[in-house]
């Protein structure tokens, strides 16, 4: 398997830079509109008001101040973890373990974190746990990174089946080592949240979200501007292409397993230091399994991830509210996701019909 | 302080004939008792809901119940952040004046009448206990039903089972393992879990041998085909009303919530399937554990719950 | 406590086992089809969950069993339709398709039961089961593994079937074809499109069916989320099996089995966290793979739409 | 033309692609009983036409006329039931599956595998082709010589009325060729329309009954048979070349390319092999992965200026050498010395600093990666080197500067440097390899069959080429299964034979006989 998305290097042909950014948003916008529409017509069936439920969620997840400080919360674990898979796709590179490494990455910093803020300055343990953590998504990712590299054993099969453990062995962290005494319920320690993150201009959201747009735009930069993330394509899009130009494939695909995993593990960093303080046993957010598809969605690029992650994101905050307010199950944010996906990738295909015609 | 609005927070929809609806189900009553606005917010999940509760917060809630074990680090903290009441579970010790309050509900007291029941009804003299996953609450259950159960017959084999560590909503699993101490000899099912508890419940309805379930927190009788023996029941209603009124009177915060037989927040299901016998030998156990003379063990750690489990005499094979 | 090991809990486990394991068998066989075929069903949860959903309702509905199971089949490939449409047909992102299909199956299905079923979950009677004669006599092994409905035959039948057909029927060809080389497929005659879509839809009906399967005999009622990964566990074991069915149904029953192992040993008194016991079949996966490290050979157009003509 | 007799005609047929005219207002006949060739340079459409006779393209404009009849060919299976057959520029075959079921693909689901009736069928077409290959091997495990023979029985598996042979000889040996060639001639006479594409005027004088010459998507000329059969051979290289090329004088060399009489262009210029050789092989020996013929102890030495041409039926071990020698596979033991300097545990990158350069056979394959741009593709080998990369960082200005002047230097046909270079033709894309590799200090150089499926003109390109670097003072290796081509440029042939090196002849009278002997793994001392 090999990815269908452009990944072109260098610049698109054909120019109007105008044209693009109206072609872009109508690229998102008419999908948006289409999945509303579906969406409305279910909310009719089950009795409610699709207006009221539409506007409850443009109110909270994009147009009160109170919302849009959830949404931008919620977009540093999503692009963090878009941005361990932006690395792993474009070199080819199936990592569809994320979360076995974000779990792992949170419930390391959030059994170390807590222990070392008393006798450490939060400047020194706040960055400390993120390495850890980085270095333990790492590490999870060494097993199917090498069964990869020598013996070609598809990633597919080995990162899933690591991300099964990894959530387990999460939770046999907690249960067997890391929890806190103070507690009944299997958790962590709780970094108190004086010590977390620190928060923006007196807002709710916390720096994390800055260090993660700046990691997406440098992962962005490190694919498209350096040789390094040339090679990574190259591996990517003709794995004997790489071999027959010298480049080290193995190398590179252990390599781009940790660097994924890594960013995937500091996602858990960082989602704890910001704002969970602890981790609590059987806790799974299950984020890549809405990440992926975003992330193709965005044809591995760094910028329209950012797009589609806060468009995402204030879906699910808004949807959250609106559904309670209207009095729908929450599940049906889940239904509304899937058919914004679903169109989405529609028009995202027409679009490339058009750029290819264009070309 | 003024009390107007009354907010609940509940990981699942209050459908579940159990921990969920119960908890819906009191905060409505109570709020109506109060004539407060009643803020709903249901099926919140598992995961992160600092957004909702600061939502809550936002629109004037007088007190925010955090009806989950999972809510009771972010809840506190959004409460902290916004200067709202806030009540949690699974977390005592932590309460502070005016602003936070525990109410960890135990229905070990009832399990262990329920226990009693199990040992009397019982004809394979094997009874099971079946969960879902572990949370301290279940565990203190499944605990005092053992030790109810040994203490009325120590004949009594007990099998405990645990369907998977966060199988809540594993209906299959549920009624797998079911069956599997079903087949072990089990004639009555002790049985704790969420969405997978109907499905313990269809393998004892399907066992081809007679056997019963008792269930927990809520009553399901309404569903019952006959099989549903009784249920510790948890009533939330007079924990609530009483933290509301704690509000008023500024005292909220100032001390711990409990369920207990006592006030009947804690009761056994008197199901049409008891006999009268039985149930005045329960009555009587009811009022030695009220008055002390019964004394209930509260166990909550998981491994105390099995190695206590694994101290149960097998008796002989079959 | 060698006195719990008694017949009928023995029997009781190898049955559970069994009941726990055809679901994955189901799905595992399903998407190794569409594997062959060169798609990658990610959607294949979406498909069970919607299987367990009709193949519930049917049941509850009709009374009858068989009708669930159909009607369970028809929901998972009514999902599977979709995918075939937007991916077969138009050649969008399966990996994007099939993870939407997951969540909003996830959620519709979540949707109906909590307008239908949440206030009186209702419940299926014992579903009907075929003795296999002579073999159900065996003590504990007959009534543990030769005692089931008939779904369990049909998948472990399903086993031998699928082997025949990708050895030695033109299906089996041109599946293999479809995934290896389609274009090969194509010029020699055969409909890629139709080739896959006919795989997906496939998928659908086994998911659909494993589904049923678990809702009407695993569980007897419908909850939501009741899968809980199984569909992904499927996919694992169709990519370990590396094209033969043998191999998925070995796998299902590695994860059947350990599920059973799990109350056993509780059962036993053997005190270990159970999140210890989980991990047990996925380590020992791991484990083979890394001992006997072998070349797995995904077909090389998987996930890859097929346009015909197309040079990039 | 006569509508009467044509099986198959296309009539005013135009097809388009981004940025190109594949076909412009195309109008043709194929008639029964009749080989008809199609000739054109690499692009010129002839793939396109085909294409959608096979039903794997639909014409924007014309019609298509079968019997007469104008008929829209939906799809290949409506193509195979029309019964036109045809065997694509690219190996179509299902590398996983066996010879057998590659050749029984394409049946009905309900039916049974009919295997006893399919071998029975595939004996026949071995006997007439000459063909032996094991019907139960896997297609993957062939080489391509034997997957394009797999490729012929299989067009002609049904028995078919129309046959389309899209350039089916590029890597046959000679025999293979002739061999062809009487089949063709036979289905002829039997009444078979054929329509053959190659870039070889050999084959299309010695098997065409008509010939048709494309040019950027038009047919510029025909040869009808009446005139062709009147006509020399040279009297056909100049007309073809006139239509191919629009003009009257042809370089002298073309139609030595055309005609396959290239060794009358062999250098006399003699390699001074007084001083010390440039390359150095010493008992090289490889391992081979199941299925593959290794290499067993080569040793040879190349001097600066020389071309050592290596000969052999292909799948002996050709591409283990070439990959050896440019450091992409590990020797399992021997020495490979470059200036004197052992290089033996080199890998790709070091190589390259010594000089070494390979243009690989594989252009699609592992030469480029197709979905990147042209540009990209000619900077493959030096990712991270200045000028391109700084520090790490790529320079996108500079390298499309740089794809730019290649393009025009090398006369690549792309509408920019932009375009993704698997769209280009194949001539196209072998100048993208032939530039990437040539364009840099180098000191010696492998080429694997280096003019495989080019048209004429990149044919005397490439050779032009090969030439100029061999009298730069570069010791170059050349890989053919074309001895003529080796006649043309080498100074010495060896000859492969499972994975040994049989023999090393010098190119002069006689030579093809002495390669001949050792192809068939006669001894060395044959020479
Ligand atoms: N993978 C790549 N290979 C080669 N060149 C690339 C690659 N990606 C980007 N470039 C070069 O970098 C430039 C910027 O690429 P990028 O994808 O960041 O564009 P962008 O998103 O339009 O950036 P911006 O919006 O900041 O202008 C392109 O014009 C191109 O020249
Ligand atoms: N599917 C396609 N998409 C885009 N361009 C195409 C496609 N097929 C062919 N072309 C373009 O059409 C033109 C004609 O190509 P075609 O393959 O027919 O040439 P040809 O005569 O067969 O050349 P060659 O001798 O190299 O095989 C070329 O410019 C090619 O790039
Ligand atoms: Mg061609
Ligand atoms: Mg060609």
């Amino acid at each position: 398997m090999s990815a269908e998305v452009e990944t072109l290097p260098g610049p698109l042909p054909g120019g109007d830079r105008l044209k693009e950014i109206g072609a872009a948003a109508a690229r998102v916008l008419i999908p948006v509109l289409l999945a509303l529409i579906m969406g409305g017509i279910i909310l009719l069936i089950l009795g409610k008001d699709p207006l009221a439920y539409y506007g409850y969620v443009a109110k909270r997840g994009l147009l009160t101040w109170g919302g849009l400080q959830e949404t931008f919360t919620r977009m540093a674990p999503l692009l963090l973890i878009a941005s361990g898979l932006i690395v792993a796709f474009r070199a080819g590179i199936w990592n569809l373990g994320g979360d076995g490494q974000f779990l792992l990455g949170a419930v390391i910093t959030s059994a170390v974190a807590p222990l070392l803020v008393g006798s450490l300055p939060d400047l020194i343990v706040l960055p400390f746990c993120m390495l850890l953590s980085i270095a333990t998504g790492a590490l999870w990712s060494v097993v199917p990174a090498i069964l990869k590299a020598r013996y070609g054993i598809n990633e597919i099969i080995t990162s899933m089946m690591m991300s099964f453990l990894g959530t387990s062995f999460a939770n046999v962290l907690i249960k067997l080592f890391f929890w806190d005494p103070a507690t009944t319920v299997p958790q962590t320690r709780t970094l108190p949240v004086d010590d977390r993150l620190p928060r923006l201009f007196g807002s709710t959201v916390h720096a994390g979200v800055l260090i993660a747009l700046a990691v997406i735009i440098l992962v962005h930069l490190m694919m498209t501007r350096t040789a390094f993330g040339l090679k990574l394509q190259v591996v990517g899009a003709n794995p004997a292409a790489a071999v027959h130009a010298g480049l080290n494939v193995a190398w590179l695909t252990v390599a781009t397993f940790a660097i994924s995993a890594g960013l995937i593990g500091l996602a858990g960093s960082v989602e704890i230091l910001g704002v969970f303080g602890t981790v609590r046993a059987d806790w799974n957010p299950a984020y890549g399994l809405l990440v992926v598809p975003l992330v193709f969605l965005a044809r591995f690029n760094g910028y329209g991830t950012i797009g589609f992650v806060f468009f995402f994101s204030a879906l699910m905050i808004g949807g959250d509210s609106a559904a309670r307010r209207v009095g729908v199950p929450q599940h049906f944010v889940l239904v509304l996701v899937a058919l914004l996906l679903i169109f989405l990738a529609v028009v995202e295909y027409l679009d490339h019909l058009r750029r290819k015609k264009v070309r | 302080a003024d009390v107007k609005k009354l907010a609940i927070m509940t990981p699942e929809d209050p459908t579940d004939y159990g921990w969920n609806q119960q908890g819906y189900d009191a905060a409505k009553a109570v709020a109506e008792k109060f004539g407060l606005e009643f803020m709903p917010a249901t099926g919140l999940g598992y995961g992160d809901v600092h957004p909702q509760a600061r939502e809550l917060a936002d629109d004037g809630a007088s007190l925010i119940i955090a009806h989950a074990s999972g809510y009771n680090t972010a809840v506190p903290e959004v409460g902290a952040e916004k200067k709202v009441p806030v009540a949690i579970v699974d977390k005592e010790g932590t309460g502070k004046a005016g602003v936070l309050a525990d109410y960890t509900l135990s229905g070990h007291e009832g399990a262990y009448m329920a226990g009693a029941l199990a040992a009397k009804m019982s004809k394979s003299k094997t009874v099971g206990i079946v969960v879902s996953g572990e949370p301290p609450s279940w565990n203190s259950q499944s605990a005092a039903f053992a030790n109810g159960v040994k203490a009325t017959d120590s004949g009594v084999k007990i099998l405990y089972a645990v369907i998977g560590p966060a199988a809540y909503s594993d209906a299959a699993g549920g009624k797998r393992v079911t069956e599997q101490l079903i087949g072990a000899g089990a004639d009555v099912i002790f049985g704790q879990g969420d969405g997978a508890s109907f499905g313990m419940l269809q393998a004892v309805e399907t066992a081809k041998t007679k056997t019963w379930f008792i269930d927990v927190i809520g009553d399901k009788t309404k569903i019952d085909k006959g099989s549903l023996l009784s249920s510790v029941i948890w009533d939330m209603v007079p924990v609530y009303t009483q933290m509301v009124e704690d509000l008023k009177a500024d005292k909220f915060g100032s001390h711990e919530y409990a369920i207990s037989l006592k006030d009947n927040s804690v009761q056994l299901l008197h199901s049409k399937h008891i006999p009268d016998d039985v149930w005045a030998s329960l009555e009587d156990l009811r009022s030695k554990i009220i008055d002390g003379s019964v004394k209930v063990d509260r166990i909550e750690d998981a491994q105390k719950v099995r190695a206590l489990m694994s101290q149960v005499d097998p008796g002989p094979a079959q | 406590m060698e006195g719990l090991l008694t017949q009928p809990f023995l029997t009781a486990l190898l049955f559970g086992a069994v009941t726990a394991g055809v679901p994955l068998l189901l799905a595992g066989l399903g998407e190794q089809i569409s594997e062959k075929a060169g798609v990658l069903n990610i959607g294949i949860e979406g498909m069970m969950l919607f299987g367990a959903y009709t193949g519930f309702v049917a049941a509850f509905y009709t009374g009858s069993f068989t009708l669930g199971f159909l009607a369970g089949g028809v929901g998972g490939a009514v999902v599977a339709s979709i995918v075939m449409l937007l991916c077969i047909r138009f050649g969008l992102n399966q990996i994007v398709i099939g993870i939407a299909v997951t969540i909003g199956f996830e959620g519709l299905t979540a949707l109906l039961h909590y307008f239908q079923f949440s206030r009186t979950y209702p419940r299926l009677d014992a579903a009907p089961v075929i003795a296999l004669p002579g073999l159900s006599q065996i003590p504990v092994l007959g009534p543990g593994l030769f005692s089931h409905n008939a779904v369990v035959y049909l998948a472990v039948i399903l086993v031998g079937v699928f082997t025949w057909m990708f050895r030695s029927t033109y299906v089996g060809l041109n599946l293999e074809s479809a995934g290896n080389k389609p274009a090969a497929l194509d010029a020699a005659g055969v409909s890629v499109i139709k080739t896959r879509a006919l795989a997906v839809l496939s998928t659908g009906f086994l998911a659909g069916l494993g589904g049923a399967y678990m809702a009407n005999v695993g569980a007897g009622l419908f909850v939501p989320m009741m899968t809980g990964g199984a569909g992904f566990i499927g996919i694992v074991l169709a990519m370990l099996a590396r094209g033969k069915p043998l191999w998925v149904l070995l796998g299902a029953a590695l994860f059947g089995a350990s599920l059973s192992m799990t109350t056993a040993l509780q059962v036993a008194g053997v005190n270990v966290p159970t999140d210890v016991v989980q991990m047990l079949p996925f380590a020992m996966v791991m484990l083979v793979l890394v001992i006997f490290a072998r070349h797995s050979v995904l077909p090389p157009a998987l996930g890859l739409p097929y346009v015909r003509g197309d040079r990039g | 033309m006569n509508q009467s007799t044509a099986v198959v005609a296309v009539r005013n047929v135009t097809k388009r692609f981004p940025g190109v005219v594949a076909n412009a207002d195309v109008s043709l006949d194929f008639n029964p009983g009749e080989v008809h060739v199609l000739l054109g340079e690499n692009g010129a459409g002839k793939s396109t036409l085909i294409g959608m006779l096979a039903g794997m393209q639909q014409p924007d404009e014309g019609e298509i006329l079968i019997g007469g009849q104008a008929v829209k060919i939906a799809s290949p299976r409506h193509s195979l039931e029309l019964g036109i057959g045809t065997v694509f520029q690219h190996v179509l075959l299902v590398p996983s599956l066996t010879v057998i079921e590659n050749l029984m693909l394409g049946g009905s689901w309900w039916q049974r595998l009919a295997r006893g009736a399919a071998l029975k069928r595939f004996r026949e077409l071995s006997g007439l082709l000459g063909v032996e290959i094991d019907p139960d091997a896997q297609v993957g495990r062939l080489s391509l010589g034997e997957q394009q023979q797999v490729e012929i029985m299989r067009a002609l598996w049904r028995g078919e009325k129309v046959l389309i042979l899209d350039e089916p000889t590029s890597m046959l040996t000679p025999q293979g060729v002739r061999d062809l060639g009487a089949v063709m001639k036979r289905l002829r006479d039997k009444g078979v329309a054929l329509i053959l594409i190659t870039h070889k005027l050999v084959e299309a004088y010695a098997f065409g009954d008509r010939i048709s010459v494309l040019r950027l998507g038009r047919v510029v000329g025909e040869i009808a048979p009446d005139r062709l059969k009147a006509m020399t051979e040279k009297q056909v290289t100049d007309t073809v070349i006139q239509m191919m090329f629009g003009t009257v004088e042809a370089h002298a060399r073309d139609a030595e390319i055309l005609t396959g009489r290239g060794r009358a262009a062999h250098r006399d210029r003699a390699v001074d092999r007084s001083g010390a050789a440039r390359l150095q092989v010493r008992d090289v020996g490889t391992e081979a992965e199941r299925g593959a013929c290794p290499l067993r102890s080569v040793s040879f030495d190349l001097w600066p200026g020389e071309v050592l041409g290596i000969a052999g039926v292909d799948g002996n071990g050709q591409k283990h050498l070439a990959e050896v020698l440019a450091g992409q596979r590990h020797a399992s033991g021997g020495k490979i010395e470059i200036g004197g300097i052992d290089v033996t545990a080199d890998g790709v990158p070091e190589r390259r600093k010594h000089g070494v350069r390979y243009v690989t056979d594989e252009r699609l394959g592992e030469g480029t990666v197709g979905a990147f741009s042209v540009a990209t593709n000619l900077v493959l080998k030096e990712i991270g080197v200045a000028p391109f990369w700084k520090r790490g960082i790529s320079d996108w200005n500079l390298i499309h500067d740089h794809a730019r002047t290649q393009i025009k230097r090398n006369d690549i046909r792309t509408p920019s440097e932009k375009i993704p270079v698997g769209r280009l033709s194949g001539g196209n894309i072998q100048k993208v390899l032939l530039a990437r590799e040539l364009n840099a200090e180098a000191s010696v150089a492998v080429f694997n069959k280096p003019t495989y499926g080019l048209d004429l003109q990149n044919t005397r390109l490439a050779h032009d080429r090969i030439l100029a670097s061999a009298e730069s003072g570069m010791a170059i290796v050349v890989i053919s299964t074309d001895l003529d081509e080796l006649l043309e440029l080498s100074d010495r042939i060896a000859v492969m034979y499972q994975g040994h090196l049989a023999g090393i002849v010098e190119n002069g009278p006689d030579v093809e006989r002495k390669v001949g002997m050792l192809m068939t793994g006669a001894q060395k001392d044959a020479a």
